[in-house]
């Protein structure tokens, strides 16, 4: 599976030389990292008008998911994607753009940092309609088997959504239909700014395994856990053995979206962040392979977010007259909203 | 020539497409014993990996079909209630139908939804009465409303094939309509092209759904006085307004039968754009239901409610009187 | 408990003499068939226009959950609700009225069979969107206790609502709210023409049990079984003890609704209809009391039928005028769907 | 006198009437944060059992506030983006809506909805950016639209007071606008009582929402050429439309402006009505969102198609010189 596999490895520019599992997590972690500490400028800076919801503290899940996945597999991310789509393949450069808005943008700039997908590496979408990505999911993964093919479909999500009714459904719906598909909770203890045990009766798992989902949950600091528990999922799911459910806990060291850099909100102990950033996936990632192999990555991945950001800032900005275009498949017109326009 | 009548041409639309195109398939409540008579003889014919039976999960598997569909599959969602696509309006109108746009082009959505049972049955009640499409072309969903068995046909067909997502409303009160047709002259209607029932010079009535019949049995009656031309869009949006511009190029006047709520519905619409853009001589009139009307369980305080003949008759004798 | 109940026993003009909880259950099994079977006839002969979902077969779970509840306790029934509201002590005149659209209904004649309500035995309606009763259920159980009285709230669904969004999530708000709701669900195997084990992955009681919520599952055949355990579900609720979930396994025998009287569906099995009716509740709940007395009550009941029925047969028709009263409680006035109307 | 922004007029709304009526009480998401900036100071007031913290379960807390009211509460529920009002539609349109004629008038279901951020906010893609308010109106649910600090206090305190259901859209665009006010002067504005902002006498501009500080600028920048009334209808369902009348009476001249998509949106049956039954002397106009817009992640290609005053001037000068 690892030599098919589309990690981010490839894609951040590796000088080519066999790389170790270890090293290679290594790198798809740091590249998220790096992606979002950047990302974060661009929005001081005001490149990235919408803000974005980071996901440093959160790449293991990222990582070790994009380690287990085959590039054909499809991947339903969410509004915290930008780690999703990076481990699936997607080229930071176009990432940038897309959230940027400009016209090198993965989707022309109309998904912007919210909802990107990449057909390219088959990242299906990232709804803002939190938990929905689940039952798109499960259809992707019903149409896949349906097709005679062995791929996968795997949708990813928050705390937050499995409390919604519809991704609920999803999981009867997987169940009773025995689709190929795993579905991922990024359990990182808060909804914006609700903490899970007021959100949460009963337990996350449990939810699944109501339906007659297996469930597990796991530590999602380590990438080498996440990678070991999506490949057994996925193997099943390869294999015919229906859907499966994992639950990685896990944190968030930023605020829920960027605007708590001025929001002052009050919802979290700052021991709390202290404690889980000793727990860093980058520190845990790293410490597990050679240090002069650390370093080397490290200067890689320097460049590669470089050119990317670069690529990003001197791409070209959209055609205020292309506004409408996109809306339609077919290419219907709409007509504008003053007469005779 | 044999007859057709409005759900065996649905019924027809959706073998015929399955038949042709292996991506095709459906999804409903009930769909397997045919509950809604769409799907009579399909589950023999297709097996239960193209008829799926549902659970009592709209939302899910609403979103289910946009998965399936990303994934290349063409799918028919039925609803059996016209409620039920105010259920999941937030799954098709702000997700599947903003797809394309959000994925730059990259992914299509084309998914069909079916409503065979649109607006009124006597007494069934508040909850399953109404006529939700307004919302839909509010929110740049296509939406089509057949008022005759072979544009039920044609409209089902083009919606299948194309590759956004179309709402298909099918009214309960048009299915008593049957056609005679030559099943090999079936054919697909175009989305956005409307359809002119009757010619006429004085006024033109737009008349949308099972309206439409109403709308040519008065203008029948009226023949002798007055010269009625009766358009019906048949797709709700996008719109046919070259089609309403030129009948009123001729007429001048306009009168709009519409089954939705008056308020924001579509009749609102045509009023609003031939008064901005077309030819009126006279002020437009409407013959809707009220503006939040909610038709309920008791068919004398419902009937009223609902937009018939006579009120049709009279609001084209006033559109006639008038004048600016 | 049982003194307090508001059964159908009362409404039923028991002559007065104190009547056994045998009795009792038999009186509003038997109240709630004949009403099923004249209201069917209603329907045959054009008096009843909307049709109706009968409930005859699951006529034990609404004796039983009556006899569990205080007339103070608040319902939500669902579209097979008539023996729901019987059982919680609506009058059978004005409920035949009801469902014939006459000014002397529950309702006025606005709620019809399919959703009923009836604030004088607090039935506080029934939505016709399967599985929404239950949230409904939940804010006023929560709104009940936040006043601090004892009073309970129970919403009554079928197998099909379990795979609802909205019911699910209730399950969430009312564990984690602990709200004093008991959610009950007749399970009678189909939901119109869809048998439960297509959809229903995993358990049904394991949906409640995933939210926290204790939950089992009962013979629904029997009224004392389900009065018992009904009993003990009211009392935690009563009692601070949170939410609770019972499964009652009945069966109907009529079509899902009198469609089918001409439909001709085959979505069951004639066999399995006959095993089903040999367990018949009416049989049951009357073997267990004196000949002498069943004969007594069933003289009773059609006299109570005969009077209810005759009483909506000559109440007044509406004023076609009226269409548009009740709709708000401000009473807003409409415009016509007709200019200068 | 202390200015008043419009989130903080909302803010007092809600505390005057949570202090005024122990049955009143506010559930969302991230409330107790007062993340969208309305519940200020509210959860220290009044505590967590009247400010609840809602799980991510938009349709079932919506159907939970419906029960809480059926008991006799008066909730407010709050939700954070405007697609979410599309997510529960149903709850509140088919249900809550419904109640008091499916009960022939035994029960209620006064709960208000509160939209605190309607509208497009730069960059926040395409399921972030919609105006959904006429569906709602299509549907009679009762919908107001403040333009103003103090009238966003008004409709606010009389929705939380009404019986039925109401929703209350607070623009993003109008966040911005503060007001001179003496606080004991704040009070209730009844619903369907439109506000006419500035009297003229040669056009009527009909502009909601933010659309309304658009217009008033317009009006003082053409004052010079053009006498420009600007009437603001205030609560969308039900309509003012004697107000509305009585402005054609004296101008004639009709122009919209609204933030919502073109077709079926709310111009479109003030333009639909005023055609049918008022006065005027030449073709009404419309300004604003394209049929159906869906505003995205870039500003450069949103703004444009949000109506704007450049447009709206351009269509008031349409308007004088239109004739019939
Ligand atoms: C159905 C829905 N409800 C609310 C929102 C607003 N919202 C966006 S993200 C978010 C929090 C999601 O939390 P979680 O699922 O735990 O993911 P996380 O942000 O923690 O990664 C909320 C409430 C939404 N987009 N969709
Ligand atoms: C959300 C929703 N989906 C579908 C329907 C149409 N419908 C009405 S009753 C029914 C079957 C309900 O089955 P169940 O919940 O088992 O109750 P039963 O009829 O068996 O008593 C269906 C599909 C509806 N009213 N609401
Ligand atoms: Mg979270
Ligand atoms: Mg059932």
């Amino acid at each position: 599976m690892m030599d098919e596999q589309a990690g981010a490895a490839e894609q951040a520019g590796a000088a080519g030389q066999p790389e170790s599992l270890q090293e290679d997590l290594y790198r798809t972690i740091a590249l998220i990292r790096r992606f979002e500490e950047r990302s974060i400028e661009l929005v001081r800076s005001g490149d990235i008008v919408s803000g974005i919801h980071p996901c440093i503290g959160q790449e293991a899940v990222a990582a070790g998911i994009g380690a287990a996945l085959r590039r054909d597999d499809v991947m339903m991310a969410n509004h915290r994607g930008h780690g999703h789509l990076l481990a699936k393949g997607t080229d930071p450069g176009r990432l940038f753009a897309e959230m940027m808005g400009r016209a090198t943008g993965i989707a022309h700039g109309r998904g912007g940092s919210f909802h990107p997908s990449d057909l390219s590496v088959n990242v299906y979408g990232s709804t803002g309609t939190v938990g929905h990505g689940a039952p798109m999911a499960a259809g992707v993964a019903w149409a896949l088997a349906r097709s005679g093919t062995d791929r996968i479909a795997i949708s990813i999500f928050g705390d937050g959504a499995v409390n919604q009714g519809a991704l609920l459904e999803s999981f009867n719906l997987a169940s009773l239909w025995q689709v190929p598909a795993v579905f991922v909770c990024e359990n990182n203890l808060y909804a914006t700014t609700l903490p899970v045990q007021d959100a949460v009766a009963g337990s996350i798992t449990g939810r699944a395994e109501a339906f007659g989902i297996p469930a597990a949950s796991h530590d999602g600091m380590d990438p080498e856990v996440v990678l070991e528990a999506t490949a057994g999922a996925v193997a099943r799911a390869r294999s015919g053995g229906g859907p499966s459910f994992l639950e990685f806990k896990t944190y968030r060291y930023e605020g829920h979206h960027t605007f708590e850099l001025t929001a002052g909100l009050h919802y979290r102990d700052p021991e709390e962040v202290a404690q889980w950033r000793s727990r860093d996936p980058l520190e845990l990632a790293g410490s597990r392979i050679p240090a002069d192999r650390r370093k080397q990555i490290d200067e890689e991945v320097e460049i590669v977010i470089d050119t990317a950001s670069r690529f990003a800032l001197d791409s070209p900005r959209l055609d205020p007259a292309e506004g409408l275009d996109y809306l339609y498949s077919s290419g219907l017109r709409l007509r504008s909203g003053v007469s005779g326009g | 020539m044999p007859y057709l009548s409005y759900l065996r041409a649905i019924n027809r639309a959706l073998g015929d497409e399955m038949e042709r195109d292996p991506a095709v398939f459906l999804m409903g409540e009930d769909v397997r014993e045919a509950l809604t008579n769409t799907t009579i003889g399909l589950l023999k014919r297709f097996g239960p990996e193209r008829i799926i039976e549902t659970p009592l999960s709209e939302q899910g598997f609403t979103d289910f079909a946009t998965g399936a569909a990303l994934a290349g599959l063409r799918p028919i969602v039925e609803y059996q209630i016209p409620f039920l696509l105010l259920l999941v309006f937030e799954q098709i109108a702000n997700q599947a139908n903003k797809v394309s746009l959000m994925s730059g082009g990259q992914a299509r959505v084309p998914v069909t939804y079916l409503l065979p049972a649109a607006g009124w049955r006597p007494a069934w009640g508040a909850q399953h009465s109404d006529q939700p499409y307004p919302m839909f072309g509010h929110f740049g969903v296509k939406t089509v409303l057949p008022a005759t068995p072979v544009d039920a046909y044609g409209l089902l067909v083009t919606a299948i094939r194309d590759d956004d997502p179309v709402v298909v409303f099918a009214p309960i009160a048009a299915h008593k309509v049957q056609e005679n047709v030559v099943f090999a002259d079936l054919a697909p209607v175009p989305l956005g092209v409307g359809r002119v029932h009757r010619e006429g010079a004085d006024v033109t009535v737009v008349a949308v759904g099972h309206c439409v019949h109403d709308a040519l049995a008065v203008a029948q009656d009226m023949a002798e006085e007055i010269s009625v031309e009766v358009f019906d869009p048949r797709t709700l949006y996008p719109f046919d307004w070259d089609g309403l511009a030129a009948s009123l190029e001729k007429t001048g006047r306009l009168v709009v039968m519409d089954d939705s709520n008056r308020f924001c519905g579509l009749a609102a619409e045509v009023l609003a754009t031939a008064a901005e853009e077309m030819r009126l001589v006279a002020p437009p009139r409407r013959v809707t239901r009220p503006d939040s009307a909610v038709l309920g369980c008791v068919p004398e305080l419902d009937l009223p409610l609902q937009p018939d003949r006579g009120q049709l008759a009279v609001a084209i004798k006033e559109v006639l009187k008038g004048a600016r």
